[in-house]
């Protein structure tokens, strides 16, 4: 051990003195920089914030609502489509290929877009008549693409590293493919993608205000239009903004302390 | 260009419907170049300002001074758990209404651009992910190495920039090609700061013209191309930078 | 004037209580909307989520303004309930041709253009036309734009005008929130929407040493639009009768007073040419 | 040769010298007081059961592992003072691990070069010939502009030789050197070792290869828990070890 090298390795076991720390900050630099240019004691940007926080809170929880419905919908098709990939019939695997590929190479927004002006707001079906597709919905749906590519991708990378002995003594146990799939590989699986999959629940919370952009009123959107009632005075903007990082930061933190432990974790072993 | 383009799609509009208006209008085709021009410069800049961020902090994250490295912490995780449109709203009217103005002849404008915000906020968004890619590349390198060069009489710096970065580097390659791809897809994001990219072009025609579905298509094609273009970059890089017998 | 006589002769027979029930099976191919809301029993207004004082936020999180007045008094003369649904300028359109709102009141141009692809109903409720707002002394005509970074927002129908006629350079935003505040930050010269908005906004009093200080480059009337098929079925005519009432009775006019807008010579012609005269009833 | 270093001391007194060392990891104490002296052309094998501290010791010669209490002077010159510079020392003592630790993104020619290059900062033409000098005397002429990864265990293990004495050491510190490597490849190794030697290197070993120490050492050290044992001359220690522990550790290895 030499003090050069050491160095690098003491870092990040402070996470949640960290995070308090971050808050706080955020909080007195918003008060600092407003003060001093609010108009008057009962006008100040703190109490205008103070006064929409509900309202911004209510638009939050459909971020979440959101990013969870989009993860299991992305959880379990991307599952399925994963398989369709390393499945051994070729007129199967290439389009899954294909699909994940494009969802995978597209931008959220654009895949947002997509799915937004281009999915009919309503669909007839068979037993329940005429059923509504609300903006949030549709949202989610285009939430839910890339988030599919990226765990069908992290499902045939988990399977592909599996060594190949695994499945030759499998084999050897007359296990069939599924069995095999089921039993063996699957479960080692799990634990290999785990930490990348609450990765891909970090980065989908983290994206969900971009459907503000197409007048979903999640947490983004109902800060902008409080910001335009409260008069959209220029002093509020940092404390505005602000608040809205620190709520997705005090969600996702705690996300990604874990994650970070779980791949430490899953490192050393 | 549009006089070869012009009479095709007008066809294609007649007998199908479909209405790729950039390609015989020319005011939609201004539209659509500007869009791929600053769309291109725009990724260029990001991931050119993200790499510098990247190896900047991952360098601090070395430092002997804690504060140094506190800060770095502090840095990646405040913008790699906050959202990215927020932070470049942040930027852009944030602290944008603190930037100084520049006269331009009888008018003012801030003396950094949508453009320019774009390019900060992204490339530091970026640069946050990149910190973390090159820190775990130069974990990466055995430390035996730099026992080696400290046996050798290298100085820290010259073991830094001899030994452990080129190798580092080499060993980051792989994470590194996949976030710079995953930040030029986040450039489309710009748009919510009106810079006029690829996107915030294509929604400008489709707005005016109605034809969402082709528009869409052709954002759909030119993402996937820069995707494969900065794939392919990436992918000649680590050829190139490939050593017989490392990382094997 | 001819053209006017038989429009309000219609809406009369549409709106006619008592020849409601025959008006409607005989529109059947193009009352589907109707039907399907009073079914319903929800009348889905499309309505703008930031663009006061026509439809925005309130603390409370309900969307108020005049648009939305209106949009609750056609739910109300139909006898459904009114469900509002914010949209865009950008896809406000879409969600009427995907049937996700039956109506748009929504600050929406008449235009040729617009006639093609959705069902513009006649008269408009409102008019305005495309202004600037700007640093006080900044601009002074028209003609001062070009070369210059001008905010705009997104999708907005005459956006292409102010590049293609003045040279100006477009910088269109999401929402007007984003691209007045662009204007505020000194982001751009000047913020091109409409006159009316803007004479709104300058009302607030938010906007001290700002002005707008060049005439609109047209007016034109806002519409409420109905899915193209509709136009001249059984909803359409009933909005149109609505509207007219709105002109005719002054309701337009009260709101625009309720909510401290400027008066408009448009409103006030709209409502002298529709009024209609009543002094024979005098005794 | 070593004018410029020191002017104190004189080649006829020891090149190494410990005097009672202590070092150690946390509460573990590894080396519980060293003492031991090497003379110039002199090659030392240390040798003992794992654990013992032999790598610590030999680490502590040139500085990589900092020491708790004791000195070492190396050429005359107190290196475990505050002051020192260990970059100097380090220049003069070479070392070889047992892990090669080439560097797998330069060429063998560039390994060897690369240290005088950049610490000694010599003209490179200079440089590039010496280089060559070794690698031919290393008998790996033929590789100069492969790359480590297409060596095998033992060739590599001969650039590290080469690399180390590029710097023109005064004196060589082998750790283990053939640990890592197949059977096959361990030869040629000691082979080049034992050329060193012959013309006169002062070698500090730590191995495991018992013959290899007996035919090559003037001395062999044999170290037990943090302790010097008992130290002699080959014949005496393989012939006739004097402590039990000695003849215990050499019964299992022999």
């Amino acid at each position: 051990m030499t003090n050069a090298v050491s160095t690098t390795r003491t870092r990040s076991t402070v996470p949640i003195l960290l995070g308090a720390a971050l808050l706080l900050a955020s909080l007195a630099i918003a008060y600092l920089a407003t003060s001093h240019i609010a108009k008057g004691p009962d006008d100040s940007p703190l109490k205008v914030l103070g006064r929409w926080i509900p309202f911004i809170l209510e638009g939050f929880t459909l971020n979440i609502l959101m990013s969870v419905l989009a993860m299991i919908l992305a959880t379990v098709s991307g599952i399925g489509l994963g398989f369709l990939q390393i499945s051994n019939a070729v007129i199967i695997r290439q389009p899954a290929r294909f699909v994940t590929r494009v969802f995978r190479n597209s931008p959220w927004l654009v895949i947002l877009f997509a799915i937004m002006l281009m999915v009919p707001f309503e669909i007839t079906l068979p037993h329940f008549g005429t059923v509504m597709i609300p903006g949030w919905v549709k949202a989610t749906i285009g939430f839910t693409l890339p988030v599919m590519a990226n765990i069908a991708e992290l499902l045939r990378g988990a399977v592909a590293s599996i060594p190949t002995g695994q499945w030759e003594s499998a084999e050897s146990l007359a296990f069939s493919r599924m069995q095999t799939m089921r039993h063996v590989i699957l479960p080692q699986c799990i634990r290999r993608m785990l930490p990348g999959w609450m990765n891909w629940f970090a980065l989908l919370t983290l994206m969900t205000p971009i459907a503000a952009i197409l007048g979903v009123n999640e947490a983004l959107g109902n800060t902008q239009a409080a910001m335009e009632s409260a008069g959209s005075s220029p002093d509020l903007l940092i404390p505005f903004y602000l608040f809205l990082m620190s709520i997705f930061f005090i969600f996702i933190y705690p996300v990604s302390v874990w994650t970070k432990r779980l791949e430490r974790r899953f490192a050393a072993t | 260009m549009l006089e070869f383009t012009a009479p095709l799609f007008l066809a294609l509009q007649q007998t199908t419907g479909l209405n790729f208006s950039p390609f015989f209008d020319e005011y939609d085709l201004g539209r659509l170049m500007t869009g791929v021009q600053t769309s291109l410069l725009l990724i260029l800049c990001v991931l050119a300002v993200s790499l510098v961020v990247g190896l900047l902090g991952a360098a601090a994250q070395r430092s002997r001074f804690w504060v140094l490295r506190f800060l770095v912490a502090t840095y990646i995780a405040v913008f790699r758990n906050t959202p990215p449109v927020v932070q470049l709203l942040f930027f852009y009217f944030g602290l944008g209404a603190f930037t100084p103005q520049v006269d331009m002849g009888g008018w003012y404008e801030p003396m950094i651009s949508s453009f320019g915000w774009a390019v900060i906020a992204l490339g530091i968004f970026g640069g946050s992910y990149n910190v973390e890619i090159f820190r775990a590349g130069i974990e990466a390198v055995p430390k035996a190495t730099s026992e080696a060069t400290e046996a050798l009489a290298f100085s820290p710096m010259q073991t830094f920039v001899h030994v452990t970065m080129p190798l580092a580097l080499r060993f980051s390659l792989p994470a590194l090609a996949s976030n710079l791809i995953s930040l030029a897809k986040t450039t489309s994001i710009a748009y919510v700061i009106a810079v006029p990219e690829m996107t915030y072009a294509l929604s400008g025609v489709w707005n005016d013209r109605l034809n969402v579905g082709e528009m869409m298509t052709l954002l759909f094609v030119y993402y996937i191309a820069v995707v494969a273009i900065i794939s392919v970059i990436m992918g000649q890089l680590e050829k190139r930078l490939s050593v017989p017998g490392l990382g094997k | 004037m001819k053209t006017m006589m038989a429009m309000i002769t219609t809406v009369a027979i549409a709106a006619g209580s008592s020849f409601a029930p025959t008006s409607l099976r005989a529109q059947e191919n193009n009352a589907e909307t109707l039907s399907a809301v009073m079914e319903r029993g929800v009348l889905r207004i499309g309505v703008l989520g930031a663009f006061k004082p026509w439809a925005f936020r309130a603390q409370d999180g309900t969307l108020q303004g005049i648009e939305v007045d209106l949009a609750k008094r056609v739910a109300e003369s139909l006898g459904v309930e009114a469900e509002l649904v914010e949209v865009t300028s950008a896809n406000r359109i879409q969600f009427l041709e995907q049937k996700r709102i039956d109506l748009i009141i929504g600050g929406m141009y008449d235009t040729a253009s617009r006639r093609e692809v959705v069902g513009i109903i006649e008269p408009g409720y409102w008019a305005s036309g495309p202004s600037l707002m700007a640093r006080e002394g900044a601009i002074e005509s028209w003609d001062d734009v070009a070369g210059k970074p001008i905010c705009a927002k997104q999708g907005v129908i005459y956006n292409q005008l102010i590049e293609t006629d003045f040279g100006a350079r477009l910088m269109a935003f999401a929402g007007n929130a984003e691209g007045k505040e662009a204007l505020r930050s000194g982001k751009c010269v000047a913020w091109f929407y409409d006159d009316s908005s803007i004479a709104a906004d300058l009302a607030t009093g938010d906007w001290e040493g700002f002005e707008m200080p060049v005439d609109a480059l047209f007016v034109n009337p806002w519409a409420a639009a109905v899915p193209i098929a509709e136009k001249d079925g059984a909803f359409g005519k009933i909005l149109s009768g609505l509207i007219y009432g709105w002109h005719e009775d002054g309701t337009l006019i009260g709101l625009q007073e309720e909510y401290d807008l400027q008066s408009t010579a448009w409103l006030a012609n709209m409502h002298d040419s529709f009024a209609y005269d009543r002094t024979f009833l005098a005794d | 040769m070593t004018t410029e270093y020191t002017e104190a001391w004189a080649p006829d007194q020891p090149i190494i010298d410990i005097r009672g060392l202590h070092k150690s990891f946390g509460t573990f104490e590894v080396l519980k007081g060293i003492d031991l002296s090497v003379h110039q052309g002199e090659v030392i094998c240390i040798i003992g059961p794992s654990g013992s501290g032999k790598s610590t010791l030999i680490r502590t010669i040139n500085g990589l592992t900092p020491i708790n209490k004791g000195q070492i002077f190396i050429e005359g010159q107190l290196i475990t003072g505050p002051k020192f510079d260990r970059l100097a020392l380090r220049r003069r003592v070479g070392m070889v691990f047992q892990q090669y630790n080439l560097f797998p993104h330069r060429t063998v020619l560039d390994n060897v070069m690369m240290a005088p290059r950049l610490v000694l900062k010599e003209p490179k033409a200079e440089v590039r010939d010496r280089a060559r000098a070794l690698l031919a005397k290393v008998r790996l002429a033929d590789k100069e502009n492969h790359y480590p990864g297409e060596l095998s265990g033992g060739q590599q293990q001969r650039v590290a030789i080469a690399r180390s004495l590029c710097m023109r050491p005064d004196m060589m510190l082998f750790d283990e050197v053939t640990a890592a490597l197949d059977p096959e490849t361990v030869k040629e190794v000691l082979t080049t070792i034992k050329d060193l030697a012959s013309e006169g290197m002062t070698c500090v070993l730590v191995t495991h290869e018992m013959g290899f120490a007996r035919e090559i050492a003037d001395r062999v050290v044999f170290t037990d828990g943090g302790r010097i044992v008992e130290s002699g001359p080959p014949a005496q220690i393989f012939g006739d070890p004097q402590d039990a522990r000695t003849k215990q550790f050499l019964s299992q290895v022999l």
